[in-house]
């Protein structure tokens, strides 16, 4: 069954299938993009995207390339600015963000500022937090889409790019974070993984099929907890592979085909 | 003093610009406010507005609504020094990077190209110590520059905080004094110089975006203390005023209007052309190596005169009706 | 404590409304965000979303796009100690104090029409300790929207400082931590209900407002809690969609829309009538004593049913021709 | 020649000339915006007249009726927000203000709030600051214009609704107003007063025709310092009338013809 569809395929239709209908959602760039995209083609036709550009709820003709490019504001509700979707999210209106990024830790904390000890001159320089940290400051619910290996999920993430639980349970708060907000899934190309209420911890919740536990603990660098009743998570359907590959990115940007 | 008594946290990077909103506000009561002819030519307006030394801004989207022929002719001219707000910046930043012409950058995003990864030689420019950096989040860059079309020296906000996104910036907390409820201020940004492009303008530097977002141009023009207005199409000044809901950026903000059709070229100009991704493909390979890149600014930079003979290298108005053929949904099968 | 430590200096008015940023949020996480139908009457929209005793504000200009049907609305059903924001408020503040139906508010300009002077009734009721006050100036309260919009508990700002505004306002002041310079702290407003008049609005409640200026409707709709959009005319949705710059208001900020057409009289809408100058006229002589007031309210607001009803007895659709020609300019002799 | 105008003719008259071509002025309710327009069509055909509703530089088709109505935003240069020309005006860019008042002291210091010693039932109630407080605060000049009695100019007014010099000089940016800005003219029926630079106090600098300087003082409930060398006001010329009358205010709204 594996052939049938390669790791960012994968990724990016279990991802989708998070989106509830008439929510809003605030779409980061890449994966996410096409996971929200898939989403509104297959049941969540109302789901309502916004993008930190300033657009909200457009009807895309065809893949963005850009949260700010002019398929973001095709047919859109509202074309404004940064400040009027950002002032959104920061109020509240806002349920859920799709983030990426280069490293992820225990709590969910992000990096995609950088790799090395020294800030001026770092190993790797990433682009750094985009709208990334507003998101998962300001969204309800922070869900990340990344493929899974060690080198992504790590004890200890070299820079804290965009907030997860930081140091663990009312760490956000204590910080000065809107109350109740934080991570809540990572969708990976091996499981599902939440959040435990009492340590904030990461934790398998669903298994891809033909995936144990043993391969998701190998493929992370911290130990993960478990969810009581681990589930099998559907593969995906030759229906979201077809809308996936024919609709949604026919030119492969994403899913690299 | 005052931090100590009331345990306020501090990001520890360079603030690069003084937000001082009094240093701004006799800056601004110097400017003309005379409806005057602004028209000029892109060589023009970089030489006489931009400085080694400036702190610049780029409006649009990094590479959306961006002013191209502007950010060409900076490097063109060798500009050194300069400081930029890497707000939302990609093809922008990476020129002036790539070109040697910054050595300070507030960064909220740069290297990166969004779904078509990174680019290598923005990356070698920033990894090296030779950038000094300072990071905040694309939201934060907004609401500095709000600061500062809001003729103050902060704004509060709630993101950044319990980050090392907040640490490596130049932020500070503040307590509310309402709520008792812990904030992020972040200090106002004035730029010295913005450079914006839009669809239309009349010569006088009233812009209007007529269509997609406008992400943070608005406050960006009213923040900084010069403009560069660089504009698809020049307007009658009649046709402003027929339509002033559609004014985002005031004359009063601008001080050179250059009129450069396709000027936002390979980036896509939401209504009129879309990204051009043969272009970027071709860019991005080439600036892996520092050969590559050298080779591709001396013939597509510093090879032509100006941003028209640039465009004939790209493919001039052919390649452009194709381009503006994607964005018009009239191939649907393309891009 | 804190703010002895710092020498803050603070208003001594009542703070009408919580300016807790978390505590909007958690209303506002709990409101749909479905594209469902909301189109109601007034008589509905009045009566199931504004409680006595609610915190209202008004959109529009006090005599300028103002909600008029909606405002006599809650007048006929008899609303009792409403807070009121009475920022550029007029006819509105007028109506609402007049027939006793706030008990509370917020102060930037209420009682006068500008160069028509001013209302004797609205003069009577603030000068009542029946309506407790608190002042702040129009930026302040403008300012006040913008923070709730932005899901803040208070914004900066440099007006009221040093005034008796400032004394009998419930703003605060605060350190700058860049600068060290004094600012006015002014705690953000979420009021419970808003009613904005639009040009346009489709069912879902998205409102474009096409002509004139917006004043402060877009921070107040996405600031407020509920929102009541009151509508020249119902459009399709596709012509939200067909031109979403103009999109003043989101839907997501609306809990009813109502269609009433001429529904800002005898204010201006701007692009579609006049004021009816007559009809203030009439109505400034009549409040001057409370049994002239309790007649005219009698005749135009109790003793009609609806603002259809309201309509005919002002001169109908006759009378509307005319402040729309006017408005027009078709007669350049007139207004 | 008094007969030829009345008091608030020559109050717009003389206040109309105070304003510089290509300024900015941020005009108030009432005379001045009958000023504004007047020296529109005299002297100064680029002034630009910004109002707070959130007009900027439009040709009125005819006087207003409100700062915020239709008329403020015909063929303007940009119509947009109360927030965005309050924007300009504390960063700076407005020139003059040009404001009202029920009373003003020897700092000019404006009441347009309320008269009495209890705010909450106050023996008389006004407005209250409406945008003048703003526009005090955040303009560079401040000019007032108002009829002159020793009712409205008093040793201290029952409230400061709007800032002038507030106790003397350097008070304004001890509160914390911008450096630089505060009252700048006030202008009467009687006199033109301007201020000392030493100790912010009203002077009189120029007398309008007929007028001495003891029905000056008379008027004014305070004691007022003159300038060196006070000017005669030179009297409204026909023409002045003549646009004023016919296409200015031809209703009479203001100046009550």
């Amino acid at each position: 069954m594996h052939a049938e569809y390669n790791p960012l395929e994968l990724l990016v239709c279990i991802g989708s299938r998070i989106i509830e209908d008439n929510s809003t959602v605030f779409v980061g760039t890449g994966v996410p993009m096409a996971a929200t995209m898939l989403a509104q083609k297959l049941h969540s036709p109302n789901v309502i995207l916004i993008f930190e550009a300033g657009s909200v709820a457009p009807q895309m003709p065809g893949l963005p390339i850009s949260v700010g490019d002019s398929r973001t504001s095709h047919k859109a509700l509202i074309a404004s600015t940064m400040n009027d979707v950002m002032g959104a999210c920061q109020c509240g209106r806002v349920d859920y963000t799709f983030l990426g990024g280069a490293q992820i830790d225990m709590y969910g904390n992000l990096n995609s500022t950088m790799i090395g000890d020294d800030y001026q001159q770092p190993k790797v320089r990433f682009p750094g937090s985009g709208g990334a940290n507003d998101l998962a400051s300001f969204c309800w619910r922070t869900v990340v889409i990344t493929p899974m290996d060690d080198r992504r999920f790590v004890p200890e993430v070299n820079f804290i790019t965009s907030p997860g639980y930081l140091s663990g349970k009312g760490a956000r708060e204590k910080a000065g974070l809107p109350a109740g907000t934080g991570p809540y899934k990572v969708i990976t190309n091996l499981c599902i993984l939440g959040y435990d209420d009492d340590t904030c911890r990461m934790r398998i919740e669903s298994l891809h099929p033909g995936v144990q536990v043993e391969t998701v603990q190998e493929n992370c660098g911290f130990e993960l907890l478990k969810a009581e009743n681990l589930e099998i998570t559907p593969a995906p359907t030759a229906e979201e592979l077809r809308v996936l590959r024919e609709e949604v990115d026919p030119d492969g940007y994403i899913i690299g085909r | 003093m005052y931090e100590d008594l009331i345990g306020l946290d501090s990001g520890i990077e360079e603030l690069f610009v003084d937000p001082d909103p009094d240093n701004a506000r006799e800056y601004f009561r110097g400017k003309s406010r005379a409806l005057s002819n602004k028209v000029t030519t892109v060589e023009q307006a970089v030489s006489v507005l931009i400085h080694d030394g400036d702190y610049i801004a780029v409006g649009g989207f990094g590479h959306v609504r961006i002013p191209t022929a502007v950010i060409y002719e900076i490097v063109r001219q060798k500009k050194r020094n300069l400081g930029l707000a890497g707000h939302t910046s990609i093809y922008d930043s990476d020129l002036l990077a790539t070109a040697g012409c910054i050595d300070r950058c507030d960064i909220s995003y740069v290297i990166g190209y969004e779904i078509r990864g990174l680019s290598a030689s923005s990356r070698r420019a920033f990894e090296s110590k030779a950038i000094r950096k300072t990071d905040w989040s694309n939201g934060a860059l907004a609401w500095r520059f709000a600061a500062g079309a809001a003729g103050l020296s902060f704004l509060p906000s709630r993101h950044m905080l319990g980050t090392d996104t907040f640490k490596h910036s130049a932020a500070k907390t503040i307590v509310c004094p309402f709520t008792g409820k812990r904030f992020c201020a972040l200090p106002a940004l004035y730029p010295d110089v913005a450079v914006i492009h839009v669809h239309a303008a009349d010569s006088y530097g009233n812009g209007q975006i007529t269509e997609g977002i406008r992400i943070s141009d608005p406050h960006l023009a009213r923040a900084a203390r010069k403009v560069i207005l660089s504009t698809e199409r020049l307007i009658p000044h009649e046709d402003i005023r027929a339509n002033p809901q559609a004014t985002a950026i005031p004359y009063w903000c601008v001080d050179a209007v250059v009129e450069v059709p396709y000027g936002s070229h390979p980036g896509n100009m939401p209504g009129e052309y879309w990204f051009d991704e043969d272009f970027f493909k071709m860019y991005l390979d080439c600036v892996k190596t520092e050969e590559g890149s050298r080779a591709l600014y001396d013939e597509y930079i510093y090879g032509v005169e100006d941003f028209e003979g640039y465009l004939d290298k790209i493919g001039g108005v052919k390649k452009m009706r194709e381009l503006r053929a994607i964005e018009k949904l009239i191939y649907a099968d393309r891009g």
